[in-house]
């Protein structure tokens, strides 16, 4: 039974989020086309290319440091609405993690709480509205029951995991109340929300790193 | 074709951020990575409230040609027509600090609102207090729903950064510079018009054609069409139109004050915005309204846009005497 | 087709004077006929000798825009590109006089040429004594013969009226001026190229159409094509070659102190100026010619025009303390 | 025989030369079209009215009234090159004839010679460079002759007048050297220079006018 990530572990969970997200740019990029402006995907991978280079020059120290890097990286050089939210969402991962030995169930359940509540204050979307909203939200809820249950590390990741891509495909049904989706209309029909996909692909990495530990 | 002086258009704004600081001899200062520009001086006088602003460039010379004694403290350029990051703003906030806490003045867009919301966030952690004040005087993307994201910030945010810069260097504090830009910005409102649209660095076209006989009416300042077009008309027919489109909204009546702003958009000839202060002037006259100061000339741009807006701001004695305190800026000095 | 913001394009001058002086407060004062344009405090210090200059409109902010404290006394509007009469010169002339006698900063064209020398005439017989500055930095139009009107003149005028501004408010004499004007003018020249024609108010039409691959290299301010037509090329090569032109003429060597002036003749915008002159400190750079002092903005005007010029004059500590002496103009203050 | 035009006459001559220019005009316009830029006829008769208005206005009391508003009008308000060097052409009649009684052959003498002094000084055109000059100094030559001849004012205007045509016929052989004709070069051949007839204009109003009065 694993109990955290270790320092080790967080970066192979960020290695592993952005070789994920790059191999599923065309696809994130094609969503926002039918959605948004289709920039989601360069807006991703610029930001992520930037964090592997900056993870390269001052390799993590400590616990938090992959996630302060990519949060750093993010609000620095991403251009869409997606770019500063993620980069306050990936900062509440470092938050939670600084100077701690392991980042387990209570630390993800916080980290992902606060990044909804960050979200939610900053961009004022509410679930429904078609955006990353609509995957963390399940997120959170799925981590506080893990979490009063006693879920093991592995556990609570695929609670997340499940929640933030039902969540995420759900969207593909709604119609979009924020961002630029809210300006297409019915015309996003039949296709998920990009950030809420990534979102998705952000717990996905992590089931990956504590599956390798516990295989 | 509309082409422009530049080498690779990706590098224009950095270029020309290093050709203005070079322009500035010392008395502004450009930090390239985050990029911000700010006061020279700045820091020097303890306890002062920094003001800073930002948003997109093309805008030129808003914001950056602000900085300076009596104005901003520091501004933070974004790519063209894009938000700068939280970063970059936070990065350009603590370098204005001198202790007093910093007031961002932003444009009322989403991507701005949203990066220099994180940005306080994130100066909060540094133990430095950032609020901000929202400029939303465009009434042509006033929806009155109250959804969505309200009106767009445009040239009253000159008078904000004017107004409030005089009253940061005259020592008011963080809450008092905060209200007094509310209390403007409330009582302010723009209205734009263009005869053509701009065109980006290194794009063939401009953002969009119009008829010979049409005026783009109600236009926005990053190459959105309006939602109205007008027929070509002259100045004498056109300004009252623009003027009922801001007055209305003010509610101004016969003998109250306003500060007017006259603004080209970018190509509009300096001799064309003097014919429509001309106008503006005599339109104001016939309602009795009274003009206290008014500013005429090129201060926030679209790229080179054939527009020009007008805007009105409610006056009273006190934004009189911090209109006339001196300021000291490249493109504001008095 | 380009459209304006205009009533009849006739009235376009008198229209824009008129909006120009309410927007000045009290500070400058526009006589309409004969049309000038006047310091509100002129005449009051006794002896002081009196700037004129004058020139067609559609240059602005020149030569209206240069009038106040440490520059301008008085400044004669033509029709769009056309002289302003002998009368009118006549006429700023006497208003402007303190008794010091009077000073024509004269762009040399036909034209001006011939209007402000009968000027001069006229007031000789008021017991007047004016003396001309005729400006001629255009490297462009220099046949290099010594026939016809000679080099045209063109944003040297600027520094001209600076600087001799300056030394009129110090309390150089007539004579003093006079010398310094053309000290000025001798070393200095500038070389214009264009992207694009501007277009005449109310005329749907530039003056000249250029193909997209093509930039007027040498361009004039009133529509007048250049001799040579360049290929499109970036910023990096393009200022080279327009510093070359400037800096030969005037044999400036390594060493050697310049002030410079980045002008843009219309429609450029701020950003391309500013990358433009970022090229230039760096080719000055390289050569070793030091940039003593920089202008960098919408100075000159020719209509709408997407254009720019690059004028480099000879510096030294003399000029560089008139330089810095202050002035308060509505479009050059500090 | 006649001494010189009393002032009613000095006026009759002015308002003889502004009926004779507007009946020109077309063919004046025309020339300026064939060796320049064709606004010489506008530029004439706009300036022409303006003095008829002032005329009308503030009616003549001295000898040199006529030729001073002209002067003022010129100066004042005409945009191309002839119109301020005629403005300083009349400014001389006026000086010769301020607060005289008569304007006599010595008076006329003078202000041709000193007209054509000031239009060389101020467009530097010599004799042959198709200009009003060309016009304007065999006038004066003749003048010379006249007075020294002891001639009366009907035979100095004769003089004059006959000079100053065969000048400005001659114009029409000549390649332009000043002004917009410069630029033309030998497309104006075969036209005359309508400066120089215009000078020619105003000696046959004279002629008109002393006529008159001794016929
Ligand atoms: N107000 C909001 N709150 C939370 N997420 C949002 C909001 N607006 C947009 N998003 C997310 O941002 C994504 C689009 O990001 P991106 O393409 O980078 O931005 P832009 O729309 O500015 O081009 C959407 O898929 C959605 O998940
Ligand atoms: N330098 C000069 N000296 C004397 N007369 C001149 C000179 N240049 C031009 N002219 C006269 O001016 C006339 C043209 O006048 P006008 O059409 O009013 O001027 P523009 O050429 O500016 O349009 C010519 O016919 C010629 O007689
Ligand atoms: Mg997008
Ligand atoms: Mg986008
Ligand atoms: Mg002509
Ligand atoms: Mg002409």
């Amino acid at each position: 039974m694993t109990t955290g990530f270790t320092p080790a572990q967080t970066s192979q969970w960020v290695d592993g989020f952005i070789a994920t997200v790059e191999r599923a740019e065309p696809e994130l990029t094609d969503l926002d086309r039918r959605s948004g402006d289709g920039d989601f995907g360069t807006n991703m991978t610029t930001a992520l290319r930037r964090t592997r280079d900056a993870l390269v020059r001052n390799p993590p120290r400590d616990l938090g440091d992959p996630f302060e890097t990519m949060s750093t990286t993010f609000l620095s050089y991403s251009g869409g609405t997606s770019g500063p939210l993620f980069g306050m969402w990936f900062r509440e991962f470092a938050k939670a993690a600084r100077g701690g030995e392991e980042f387990g169930v209570g630390e993800l359940t916080e980290a992902t709480a606060n990044g909804l509540a960050t979200i939610q204050r900053l961009g004022s979307a509410k679930v429904g509205d078609r955006t990353m909203v609509d995957a963390i939200a399940p997120a959170a809820e799925a981590l506080e029951r893990a979490r009063s249950d006693g879920a093991d590390l592995a556990g609570a990741v695929d609670a997340a995991l499940e929640a933030a891509q039902r969540g995420a495909k759900g969207t593909s049904e709604l119609l979009g109340r924020k961002g630029r989706s809210s300006y297409v209309g019915e015309a996003a029909l039949g296709a998920a929300d990009p950030g809420a996909l990534t979102i998705a692909l952000f717990f996905q990495a992590a089931r990956v790193v504590v599956g390798r530990r516990s295989g | 074709m509309r082409r422009q002086f530049v080498n690779d258009p990706a590098d224009l704004v950095n270029e020309a951020l290093e050709g203005f600081e070079a322009a500035q001899r010392g008395r502004i200062r450009w930090n390239r990575d985050p990029s911000y520009v700010v006061r020279a001086d700045s820091g020097r006088r303890r306890g002062k409230v920094a003001l800073v602003s930002g948003g997109g460039s093309g805008h030129e010379p808003l914001h950056v040609g602000y900085v300076g004694p009596g104005m901003l403290d520091a501004a933070v350029p974004g790519a063209v027509f894009a938000s700068p990051t939280a970063i970059q703003i936070q990065a350009a906030s603590r370098a204005a600090d001198s202790g007093g806490g910093v007031v961002h003045i932003v444009k009322n867009y989403t991507g701005d609102v949203l990066n220099f919301r994180i940005a306080a966030e994130l100066l909060e952690d540094d133990g430095i207090r950032a609020e901000a004040v929202f400029v939303d005087d465009d009434v042509a993307s006033d929806t009155g729903d109250g959804e969505g994201p309200g009106r767009r910030g445009t040239a009253a945010v000159i008078a904000v950064e004017k107004l409030c810069g005089a009253a940061a260097e005259r020592g008011d504090d963080l809450d008092e510079i905060v209200a007094l830009g509310r209390r403007i910005t409330s009582g302010a409102r723009t209205f734009s018009v263009a005869l053509a649209a701009g065109a980006h660095p290194g794009q063939g076209r401009p953002s969009f054609d119009l008829a010979d006989d049409e005026i783009e009416f109600g236009v926005g300042i990053h190459g959105e069409r309006a939602r109205q077009r007008h027929p070509f008309a002259p100045v004498r027919d056109l300004v009252p139109e623009m003027v009922d489109r801001v007055r209305d909204p003010l509610g101004l009546g016969r003998g109250e004050h306003v500060i007017a702003i006259v603004n080209g958009l970018g190509s509009t000839h300096d001799l064309e915005l003097y014919a429509i202060h001309r106008e503006l002037v005599q339109v104001l006259a016939k309602e009795g309204i009274v003009i206290d100061r008014a500013l005429v000339g090129t201060y926030l741009t679209s790229l080179d846009m054939a527009g020009c807006s007008i805007t009105l701001i409610r006056s009273d004695d006190d934004l009189v005497d911090l209109w006339d305190a001196p300021v000291s800026t490249p493109a504001l000095t008095w």
